[in-house]
């Protein structure tokens, strides 16, 4: 007969729960509200969303307070942990998320934003997120995983033509294969360690000495394989750039940061105890990841004609660039990781919504996707502060300095250089300069050539509206003078990171 | 042999891994492929109860539990976007899933 | 007197400049007249601090500093004493009387105010050189020297081949210039500065080894400057370059600097006999090849040109043996009859329309008696001939090489004295006497303007009466040179060696008048081998055009064309377009299909359980 | 011994259904072979002990996932023979093989651990059922409640995806023809 | 006066981002006004300037990120200070004689943000903030080739972006590399190159690090074998872009060896003075042999650029007062000299939109200012005395001549070669008989090029006679330069190679320390 439990509601630590439960609240009130009366605007949605979010906001702020008073904080069976970790993760997550949802107040009208669903699925999504980043327990972090994956899948499919679906079902099936990886190498380690939480895992795997190494080195590969195709590692990142260019500019865009975040951060969490184990293996299969990710992606982008394509080959290989935090494993790696991610997340969104807002319904004679180099063609001469906006974004993902992403170069390649990996600094920065140049690309197609479609119809900032050009112009005043935010943002970090112990 | 431990449940469960990453691969239906599919978490869903059965902990039931969770909502949303798709293009067949690449 | 010195050498700057002012006008008068007269007045300065210094004293004046970091202190410092003195007086003589002639020489030219604006900026510069006192300063004049010989030899710069000599000029003298700038490094960072007397003060303290090294830079700037073998082919070709220059700048004082460097650096080559003597040994040997091509030659001033290199031999023979002031003596002398001497070629040419082959001349001696005249008592002087100049200066370079024991030097030197002879006067009765035969031509003589004449006229009397100056001169001089006198103590010797060599020059002289008083054309002699190789210059240009000018640019093409563009540039987009190639080649793995990119992932999952297999395996072996 | 022969007949069992599932030309057969491998793997569960997940095993799978595959099928009128270009097939099985084997040897091995504690172990006299509703409402009770969120989220995907609101794509119609589009939707359902 | 740095620095770039409000038929005065204040400031600058302190002045220091050492830190001395003003004072004039440029707005704009990026590279202390000046000069210049250059102009400017870029970013691992070590030596993180001056590095790291800089510099420079970019760039530049690329831009490289790799990392000089010489032999005879066999006017002075940038690195490692003060002083010069003789290439461009040498000839008689002023740059690239070239040449190869004799024999080819092209191209295109119809009615140089070329011609010559004026604060800074490099050498070859300017100044004074 089993004993009744008795839990007093103060180890439950509930307030842990608070900025997951925040965004399913909202969810469940947009789609409450639709029931009660359909057919509202969609500006309607976007402000709760964005509501919630900042609610959201507010309560991981009051966290990262709370965490710098009393450390890390369990909650509920010790399910939730919320570290430092997960409260950077999260509070990436959810600023992302602020940047992209006003993106949907666009002045042409997109299927899915006409549908409260895309705004509740999207609320479930950062839910799920943040359950993923804010534990430790494989199994929450499998199920919070798969909650924001299927929400995902519907967001890309909502789209609606037939590149979305076809990216939708690319993205799902390749996802379920992953998720298959998970399970197996979650399964792997419970196996190994009777256990599956991370600390007790590698307290288990420490105080054994790895002895059962062929076991680790299996488990390893799966979850490896899994998250790399969550972080689009190269063998595991197939499905980028058609999702990428399946989807629309604004979704590829977040995309692009923010599943990744919440991966960077599972990952660090399983990864990095076993990097400092010494382990020989993991060091050369991550070295090997992340410079394929980085240089091959870097090639494949050099080739693209399509702008959107080329810049989700270069997200693959920012995200192989920061992976290298992961191998390197120092605090500082782990804080420069969140740093340039956070750098990263501005220019890229940026980019993105300059996509975004050049998206037109109907292509042009001539014109083959959304986003071709020669649709940028001459644009300095019809608009030369998109051009030169567009031009500020390339720069910054080019790392070239001030702008943002560069600070962020600028830290890994620094903790790669203290962390004693001299031929990856190499290598990361002459990757930059392979970089460069297809970002170089769109800069010389805007500035320096001449038109290439001859029509009338505007295809230029047709979809702009005033909230769209305000994201962008908070990105662009971020990227530009990020230099003044890199030192307190670095502070607060590495604060976090380092309490957390990574 | 004839003693069953734990390792002939991770082997079993091994091979039907295998067994469904063949099917992945091989299969060009995107119906048969979501099959395969869940021919991976099954095989998991055996090691877990395994595991968990030789070493006296329930957390494996749990994990195989919430395994069986996700792979029915993944074919919810998965049949989702297979109906959609069959609408537009009338195939469920791999081949017609080709439009962007490079 | 720092004003006399301030005066003499920016006089010449200044009238550069004023003619400089008009150089994109057409003719001025004014712009001819002004820097004549300024010269003029560079000339009576120069004339009172030459009476100054021959009371013994210098000047020495230091205007500011030009370059000056860490040890290195080079001011703007110039020095007149006896040596520069006597160069100083050559140089504005020569000089006024050039610009005075230029002025009716150059009548008729469209770019009269240009052409003074050089010749003046020449006589600066050449000051510069003269007066410097020290070796960055006297390089500033031998650079700029170099500079306004460029561009006055290219005076007429739509002719292709005054342009190429032009260019030719400046950079043989190019090539020298690095001798000396080397010399000038080693002078630097072993004595620690550039001052003269600083470094000959120091040069006692310094290693002979680099004290040869020093010398024979030096030299080697010197060589550049004076045309020496092998570097002598510019000289010639100069003469594309209008009359007055020639004469003032070719034959006068620019190409006179090599050995005036060589009497200024005295300190030096007297530590290194050795230098020396190998200096004396080139420049007889310059004499005699100058000489021997001249003989055979028919263009009027390539003949006088190689007359000069034939002479700047001499004088580097006098001071290679260590007879400075002699060798500064013959080039003071040398001045004068060389000037006069091309000037009356200046005549002559502007009667006979600028035809240079005296063999299309003949009897001219009618129509131009000035020039006639002025022409005969250069060439005499130029011989050696009793009482003129250049006995006292050119036989006393005999003396010179007899008294110091180099009897073979002597001997090659006494042959070209009678070569001397013979083509001078091979070219005045060329030009001269015999028939007439310029009418077959067409041309109409006439004589020049008679204040061209009356400007040549102090060279005429300087011909024939500088050598009288020799003992004053003697006195003067040897207050900073060495005072070796030198003369051949056995009367009887010195008498045979005087009178002898005097008969040996006459009969040079008859036997080029018996031969060329009726000019006709040698076939047979033509045809001989020696001829022909005398005729081409030893063919020294040629080889030089063949084996190095043509190298040098095949060269250049191949570096540009095959290694630039074709190694190193390709090299360079070839890291490029590997990434981009590659890039093109593997981007098909993306196909777009779904089953591939499933393969793909698992892939991945193989290799890295591969490597997990191999590892895990290594580790039980190891453990085992 | 009869755990030994239960372990052997359903393992063969299993992987022979899933292999079907694989392999077979059949959509129908594919399908039933995977139900009927769901349904052997369930038997595991039971020999195992663990009967409330083979109870869910059948139900969850057997019952529901099966079931929505099948009227799928019908859907996509796959039940005549498939026609699919299997061509790779040595790159697909070497992989596969390769996948297994490696996995196999380093699995084979016996697993050396002193420090293997359960954190909720399995108390005797308890019914499997009784001690995993105890874990799951205690320890799981977040999982367990995400999950319920993540169905959610499935069946609003399924929904909204399979439904109406997908007919006509607002994205590919310019904007001033889309009012027209409202309207007659609005006569549609009206 | 405290901060007039920053405001040398920011001022252009405050001005063009009011630009883009200014009407553009104004545009023009907008900028001219604008530059000739920002000249003006630089004049300041220098005659607040001590030349007598050898050290930095004007420092300005701000943390811009406290915990990774990094801070916006300026300062000059001798050897920035001129090329602050050259820059802008060049700046100024290619803005004020702008020929007819199609969306002149844009250029100015550029030209401001450009100047900016100039001023700072050569203002900056700290590392970092060097690096960012460094890199972002890159985008106003790829802007001006690629969008005002010729056919040719995209593959020019992204060449020379991505060239420069990679080399660049090379050198960023070793200023990260060389703030590791300082912060394993101190403890703390740290840009500022006064600290890193501080930092006596063991030889086998000197070795690696100057390697990692030495890329990001030579092929700024550029140097042999990484110069194919330059003559690409400057043959589609415009001639405001050639003009700045030439006379400020390339310069950044070689300011860069004599701020960083010398003082940083004196024994690795020592060690790589040789190779380096080799390198800088090669640069100086065979671009020029190369330069020689161009047909295209403005790549002679392209190449011929590459040429005295070798004897500029020659004088560099020459690791003596004389040579460095020379090479620096030759920066100036060179600067003035080859941006004139690239203006000189507009104007004639301008007139005949070709600048095939085969095209012209005889242009000395109906052109005959331009032809005088391009004899006078001819004559000044060429090193002729009393020209501001020589004194850099004399005193950079009369610094290595220390070093090696050889070498310098073989570098004072410069002399000669130099000359070769230099003439061979003034006498293709100027001497001769004017054979082209179109050549015989060429205006000569107009009033607005005289503004520009007058004072490069007075600047050339000026400083060619009386150099003074700037090559005392260069050698007063080189000093200091010179003497920490002694202090710091560990080897035995490094401290005989480099003079110690203590012994030989001031015994006295040593020894009275000693003393004590």
């Amino acid at each position: 007969m089993l004993e009744p439990v008795n839990i007093s509601l103060e180890s439950l630590n509930l307030s842990t729960l608070t900025p997951m439960l925040i965004p399913i609240i909202g969810a469940l009130v947009i789609l409450c509200i639709d029931l009660i009366k359909g057919g509202l605007n969609k500006s309607l949605y976007v402000m709760l969303s964005l509501l919630f979010l900042l609610m959201d906001f507010g309560s991981l702020v009051d966290f990262a307070q709370l965490f710098s008073e009393n450390g890390t904080m369990m909650g509920f069976f010790d399910v939730m942990l919320i570290d430092g970790l997960a409260i950077i993760g999260q509070l990436i997550i959810v600023v992302s998320s602020m940047l992209f949802i006003p993106l949907s107040l666009t002045s042409k009208r997109f299927h899915e934003y006409s549908y409260p669903e895309f705004y509740a699925l999207f609320l479930f999504m950062i839910a799920g997120f943040q359950f993923m980043v804010a534990t430790d327990n494989l199994i929450l972090i499998f199920v919070g995983l798969e909650l924001a994956s299927l929400a995902l899948y519907t967001l890309i499919a909502l789209h609606n033509r037939n590149k979305s679906f076809e990216a939708a079902i690319k993205y799902f099936t390749m996802g379920a294969l992953a998720a298959g990886f998970f399970s197996f190498g979650a399964m792997i380690l419970y196996a190994l360690t009777g256990s599956i939480e991370i600390n007790q895992i590698s307290a288990v795997l420490a105080a054994d000495e790895y002895s059962n190494i062929g076991f680790v080195l299996v488990a390893v590969t799966f979850l490896l394989a899994s998250f790399g195709f969550k972080l689009s590692l190269i063998p595991f990142h197939a499905w980028t750039p058609d999702v990428y260019e399946g989807s629309s500019a604004a979704l590829a865009g977040y995309m692009s940061v923010v599943p990744k975040i919440a991966a960077f951060v599972v990952a660090m969490r399983l990864f990095e105890f076993l990097v400092h184990s010494n382990v020989v293996w993991l060091e050369t299969i991550l070295y090997v990841l992340v410079v394929l990710t980085m240089t091959l992606a870097n090639i494949w982008a050099l080739v693209q004609s399509d702008v959107k394509r080329m810049l989700a080959y270069s997200s693959i290989s920012h995200a192989g660039f920061v992976m290298a935090a992961i191998l390197i494993g120092t605090t500082q790696a782990n804080s420069a990781l969140f740093l340039y991610w956070v750098l990263f997340a501005f220019s890229n969104l940026g980019a993105f919504a300059m996509l975004w807002v050049n998206r037109q319904k109907v292509l042009v004679a001539g014109q083959d996707s959304d986003h071709p180099f020669e649709k940028f063609a001459g644009l300095v001469r019809t608009m030369p502060t998109a051009a030169a906006i567009m031009g500020l974004f390339m720069l910054s993902l080019a790392g070239l300095p001030p702008f943002g992403v560069f600070w962020g170069k600028m830290y890994m390649i620094a903790s790669a250089v203290s962390g004693g990996y001299t031929v990856l600094a190499l290598i990361m920065a002459l990757n930059s300069a392979i970089a460069a140049y297809y970002y170089l690309k769109l800069i010389v197609f805007m500035f320096m050539k001449e038109p290439v479609y001859d029509t009338d119809k505007a295809i230029h900032m047709v979809n702009a509206s005033m909230p769209l050009k305000s994201i962008i112009g908070f990105a662009t005043v971020f990227t530009i003078f990020s230099v003044l935010f890199v030192s307190p943002l670095m502070e607060f970090i590495t604060a976090l990171v380092y309490n957390s112990g990574y | 042999m004839m003693e069953i431990g734990l390792n002939h449940y991770l082997v079993l469960s091994t091979i039907l891994f295998a067994i469904g990453l063949l099917g992945i691969m091989r299969r060009r239906n995107l119906l048969m492929l979501f099959f395969a599919t869940e021919i991976l978490l099954n095989s998991v869903n055996i090691a877990f109860a395994a595991i968990s059965h030789f070493y006296g902990d329930l957390s494996g039931q749990m994990f195989a539990f919430f395994v069986i969770a996700i792979a029915a909502s993944e074919v919810a949303v998965g049949l989702g976007l297979l109906v959609v798709w069959f609408k537009r293009s009338g195939s469920i067949d791999l081949e017609t899933l080709k439009s962007m690449r490079g | 007197m720092e004003m006399y010195l301030y005066i003499a050498l920016f006089a010449p700057l200044a009238g550069s400049l004023f003619a400089a002012l008009f150089s994109a006008s057409p003719k001025t008068l004014i712009a001819g007249i002004v820097p004549s007269a300024l010269l003029f007045v560079s000339f009576l300065s120069s004339l009172v601090l030459l009476v100054y210094v021959m009371g013994g004293e210098t000047v020495h004046v230091e205007m500011m500093t030009w370059m000056a970091t860490g040890d290195l202190y080079i001011p703007y410092g110039f020095l007149v004493d006896q040596v520069s003195a006597t160069m100083m007086m050559v140089v504005t003589i020569v000089s006024t009387i050039v610009h005075i002639y230029s002025i009716g020489y150059m009548d008729h030219d469209k770019s009269f105010n240009r052409f003074f604006a050089w010749l003046s900026a020449f006589v600066f510069s050449m000051m510069i050189l003269v007066m410097s006192d020290n070796f960055a300063g006297l390089f500033i004049g031998w650079e700029g020297v170099g500079l306004c010989s460029w561009a006055l030899i290219g005076f007429w710069y739509h002719k292709e081949s005054a342009t190429w000599a032009a260019n030719e000029a400046f950079i043989m003298n190019r090539i020298a210039d690095l001798g000396m700038l080397i010399g000038i490094f080693l002078i630097y960072w072993n004595t620690g500065s550039l001052q003269y007397d600083k470094v000959f003060a120091a040069m006692s303290h310094v290693d002979i080894a680099i004290v040869s090294t020093i010398g024979i830079f030096l030299f080697i700037g010197a060589m550049g400057k004076s045309a020496q073998f092998p570097l002598h082919t510019w000289l010639a070709d100069a003469m594309e370059g209008p009359t007055p220059v020639s004469a003032l700048i070719h034959a006068a004082t620019m190409v006179t600097a090599g050995v005036y460097l060589v009497v200024r650096a005295n300190p030096i080559y007297d530590l290194i006999p050795d230098v020396g003597y190998f200096i004396a040994c080139l420049g007889a040997f310059v004499a005699m090849f100058a000489a021997s091509m001249a003989l055979v030659n028919r263009d009027m001033k390539r003949i006088i040109a190689y007359s000069t290199l034939s002479q700047l031999g001499y004088m580097f023979v006098a001071a290679g043996l260590g007879a400075y002031w002699v060798a500064l003596f013959h080039l003071m002398a040398h001045a004068f009859f060389k000037a006069l001497l091309f000037l009356g070629a200046g005549n002559v040419m502007h009667a006979m329309n600028d035809e240079l082959d005296p063999f299309k001349m003949g009897g001219l001696r009618h129509t131009m008696k000035g020039t006639f005249i002025m022409m005969t008592l250069a060439s005499v002087a130029l011989a050696g001939i009793f009482p003129l100049a250049g006995f006292f200066s050119k036989d006393l370079i005999l003396e010179v090489a007899f008294i110091e024991n180099h009897y073979i030097l002597y001997t090659v030197l006494l042959l070209t004295a009678g070569m001397t002879a013979f083509y001078s006067f091979r070219l005045v009765a060329l030009i001269f006497h015999g028939e007439e035969r310029y009418k077959l031509f067409g041309f109409h003589p006439h004589e020049a303007y008679k204040y061209m004449l009356i400007a040549m006229s102090p060279l005429a009397l300087l011909a024939v009466i500088a050598g009288a100056f020799k003992m004053t001169y003697f006195e003067m001089v040897t207050k900073v040179l060495p005072m070796t006198e030198y003369h051949v103590h056995n009367p009887i010797v010195y008498w045979i060696m005087t009178i002898g060599t005097q008969l040996f020059v006459i009969a040079c002289i008859l036997y080029a008048y018996r031969k060329y008083e009726v000019a006709k054309e040698d076939k047979k002699m033509e045809e001989n081998i020696g001829y022909k190789i005398l005729w081409n210059q030893y063919y020294i240009p040629h080889f030089y055009e063949e084996y190095i000018s043509k190298p040098y640019r095949e060269l250049s093409r191949i570096f540009w064309k095959d290694i630039d563009m074709k190694v190193v540039d390709a090299t360079v987009d070839m890291v490029a377009n590997v990434f981009y190639k590659t890039g093109e080649k593997t981007r098909g793995m993306q196909d777009g299909n779904l089953s591939s990119m499933l393969q793909l992932m698992v892939v991945g999952l193989v290799a890295m359980l591969a490597l997990a297999a191999v590892y895990s395996i290594a580790t039980v072996l190891v453990a085992g | 011994m009869f755990e030994a022969i239960a372990f052997y007949l359903f393992a063969f069992l299993t992987i022979a259904m899933f292999y079907i599932t694989v392999m077979s030309k059949h959509a129908l057969y594919s399908m039933t072979a995977l139900a009927a491998g769901m349904i052997f793997i369930s038997a595991f569960f039971f020999i195992l002990g663990a009967d409330f997940l083979g109870a869910v095993q059948i139900i969850v799978y057997s019952g529901a996932v099966m079931a929505l595959y099948a009227f799928g099928m019908m859907f996509f009128d796959s039940t005549r023979e498939l026609k699919e270009k299997t061509t790779p097939s040595l790159l697909v099985f070497g992989l596969g093989g390769m996948a297994a084997l490696m996995t196999v040897i380093i699995v084979a091995a016996p697993i050396v651990s002193d420090n293997i504690a359960a954190a909720y172990p399995i108390v005797e006299g308890v019914g499997n059922t009784q001690a995993v509703g105890m874990v799951l409402f205690t320890k799981y009770l977040i999982p367990f409640e995400v999950a319920a969120v993540m169905l959610l989220v499935a069946m609003i995907s399924g929904i909204v995806l399979a439904g109406k609101k997908m007919d006509i794509s607002l994205t590919l119609v310019e904007d001033d023809e889309i009012p027209q589009h409202d309207k007659e939707k609005e006569k549609a359902e009206s | 006066m405290d901060s007039i740095l920053t405001i040398l620095i920011f001022f252009p770039a405050v001005a063009g981002v009011l630009g883009f409000v200014v009407h553009k038929d104004s545009i023009r005065a907008y900028g001219i006004s604008v530059a000739a204040i920002e000249f003006a400031l630089s004049l300041v600058l220098w005659m607040g300037y001590d030349p007598n302190v050898s050290g930095m002045q004007f420092m300005e220091s701000i943390p811009l990120i406290p915990e990774f050492g990094i801070s916006y830190l300026l300062g000059v001395d001798g050897i920035s200070l001129f090329i602050i003003v050259m820059a802008s004072f060049f700046t100024m004039i290619g803005i004020a004689t702008l020929g007819e440029t199609k969306r002149i707005k844009d250029m100015i704009i550029t030209l401001l943000f450009l100047q900016m990026t100039m001023i700072g590279v050569f203002a900056s202390l700290d590392a970092i903030l060097f690096y960012v000046f460094w890199e972002l000069s890159l985008v106003p210049m790829l802007y001006i080739i690629g969008a005002w250059g010729g056919p040719l102009r995209i593959y020019a400017s992204v060449k020379f972006f991505l060239y420069t870029f990679t080399g660049s970013l090379v050198m960023l691992v070793g200023m990260l590399f060389m703030a590791y070590f300082y912060q394993q030596a101190t403890g703390v993180w740290s840009f500022s190159l006064l600290e890193w001056y501080r930092l006596i590095l063991p030889e086998n790291y000197q070795l690696w690090l100057f390697a990692a800089f030495f890329f990001g510099f030579a092929i700024k420079v550029p140097m042999f074998p990484f110069h194919t970019w330059l003559p690409y760039a400057h043959g589609q530049a415009p001639t405001i872009g050639s003009v700045l690329l030439a006379a400020v831009l390339l310069k950044m490289g070689t300011y860069a060896f004599v701020r960083f790799s010398l003082p940083l990392f004196p024994d690795a000089s020592v060690f790589f003075m040789m190779p380096i010489a080799v390198l800088a032999i090669i640069m100086i005879i065979y671009t020029a042999m190369v330069a020689y066999a161009q047909e295209d006017l403005k790549q002679v002075i392209a190449y011929s650029s590459v040429s005295h940038m070798g004897v500029i690195i020659l004088g560099t490692f020459a690791l003596n007062v004389e040579g460095i003060a020379g090479s620096v002083f030759l920066m100036i010069g060179h600067g003035i000299v080859s941006g004139a003789l690239f203006y000189l290439v507009g104007v004639i461009y301008d007139r005949r939109h070709t600048k095939m040498m085969r095209e012209f000839g005889g242009l000395a008689s109906v052109m005959p200012r331009y032809a005088t002023i391009f004899g006078i740059m001819v004559m000044a690239s060429v090193g002729l005395p009393l020209t501001i070239n020589f004194v850099g040449e004399f005193l950079s190869l009369l610094g290595f001549y220390k070093q090696s004799h050889i070498m310098t024999l073989l570098a004072g080819i410069a002399i000669i070669v130099g000359a070769i092209y230099m003439l061979a191209a003034y006498k293709k295109v100027f001497f001769g008989e004017v054979t082209k119809e179109e050549n015989k009615k060429l205006p000569d140089v107009n009033k607005r090029e005289m503004f520009a070329l007058i004072p490069l011609t007075v600047i050339a010559l000026w400083l060619g006679i009386y150099p003074k004026p700037i090559l005392e604060p260069i050698s007063n800074s080189t000093e200091s330069i010179v003497q920490l490099m002694h202090d710091k050498a560990i080897t035995q070859e490094a401290k005989e190679r480099i003079p110690n300017l203590v012994d030989e100044m001031s015994i006295s004074r040593t020894s009275t320390q000693e003393a004590h």
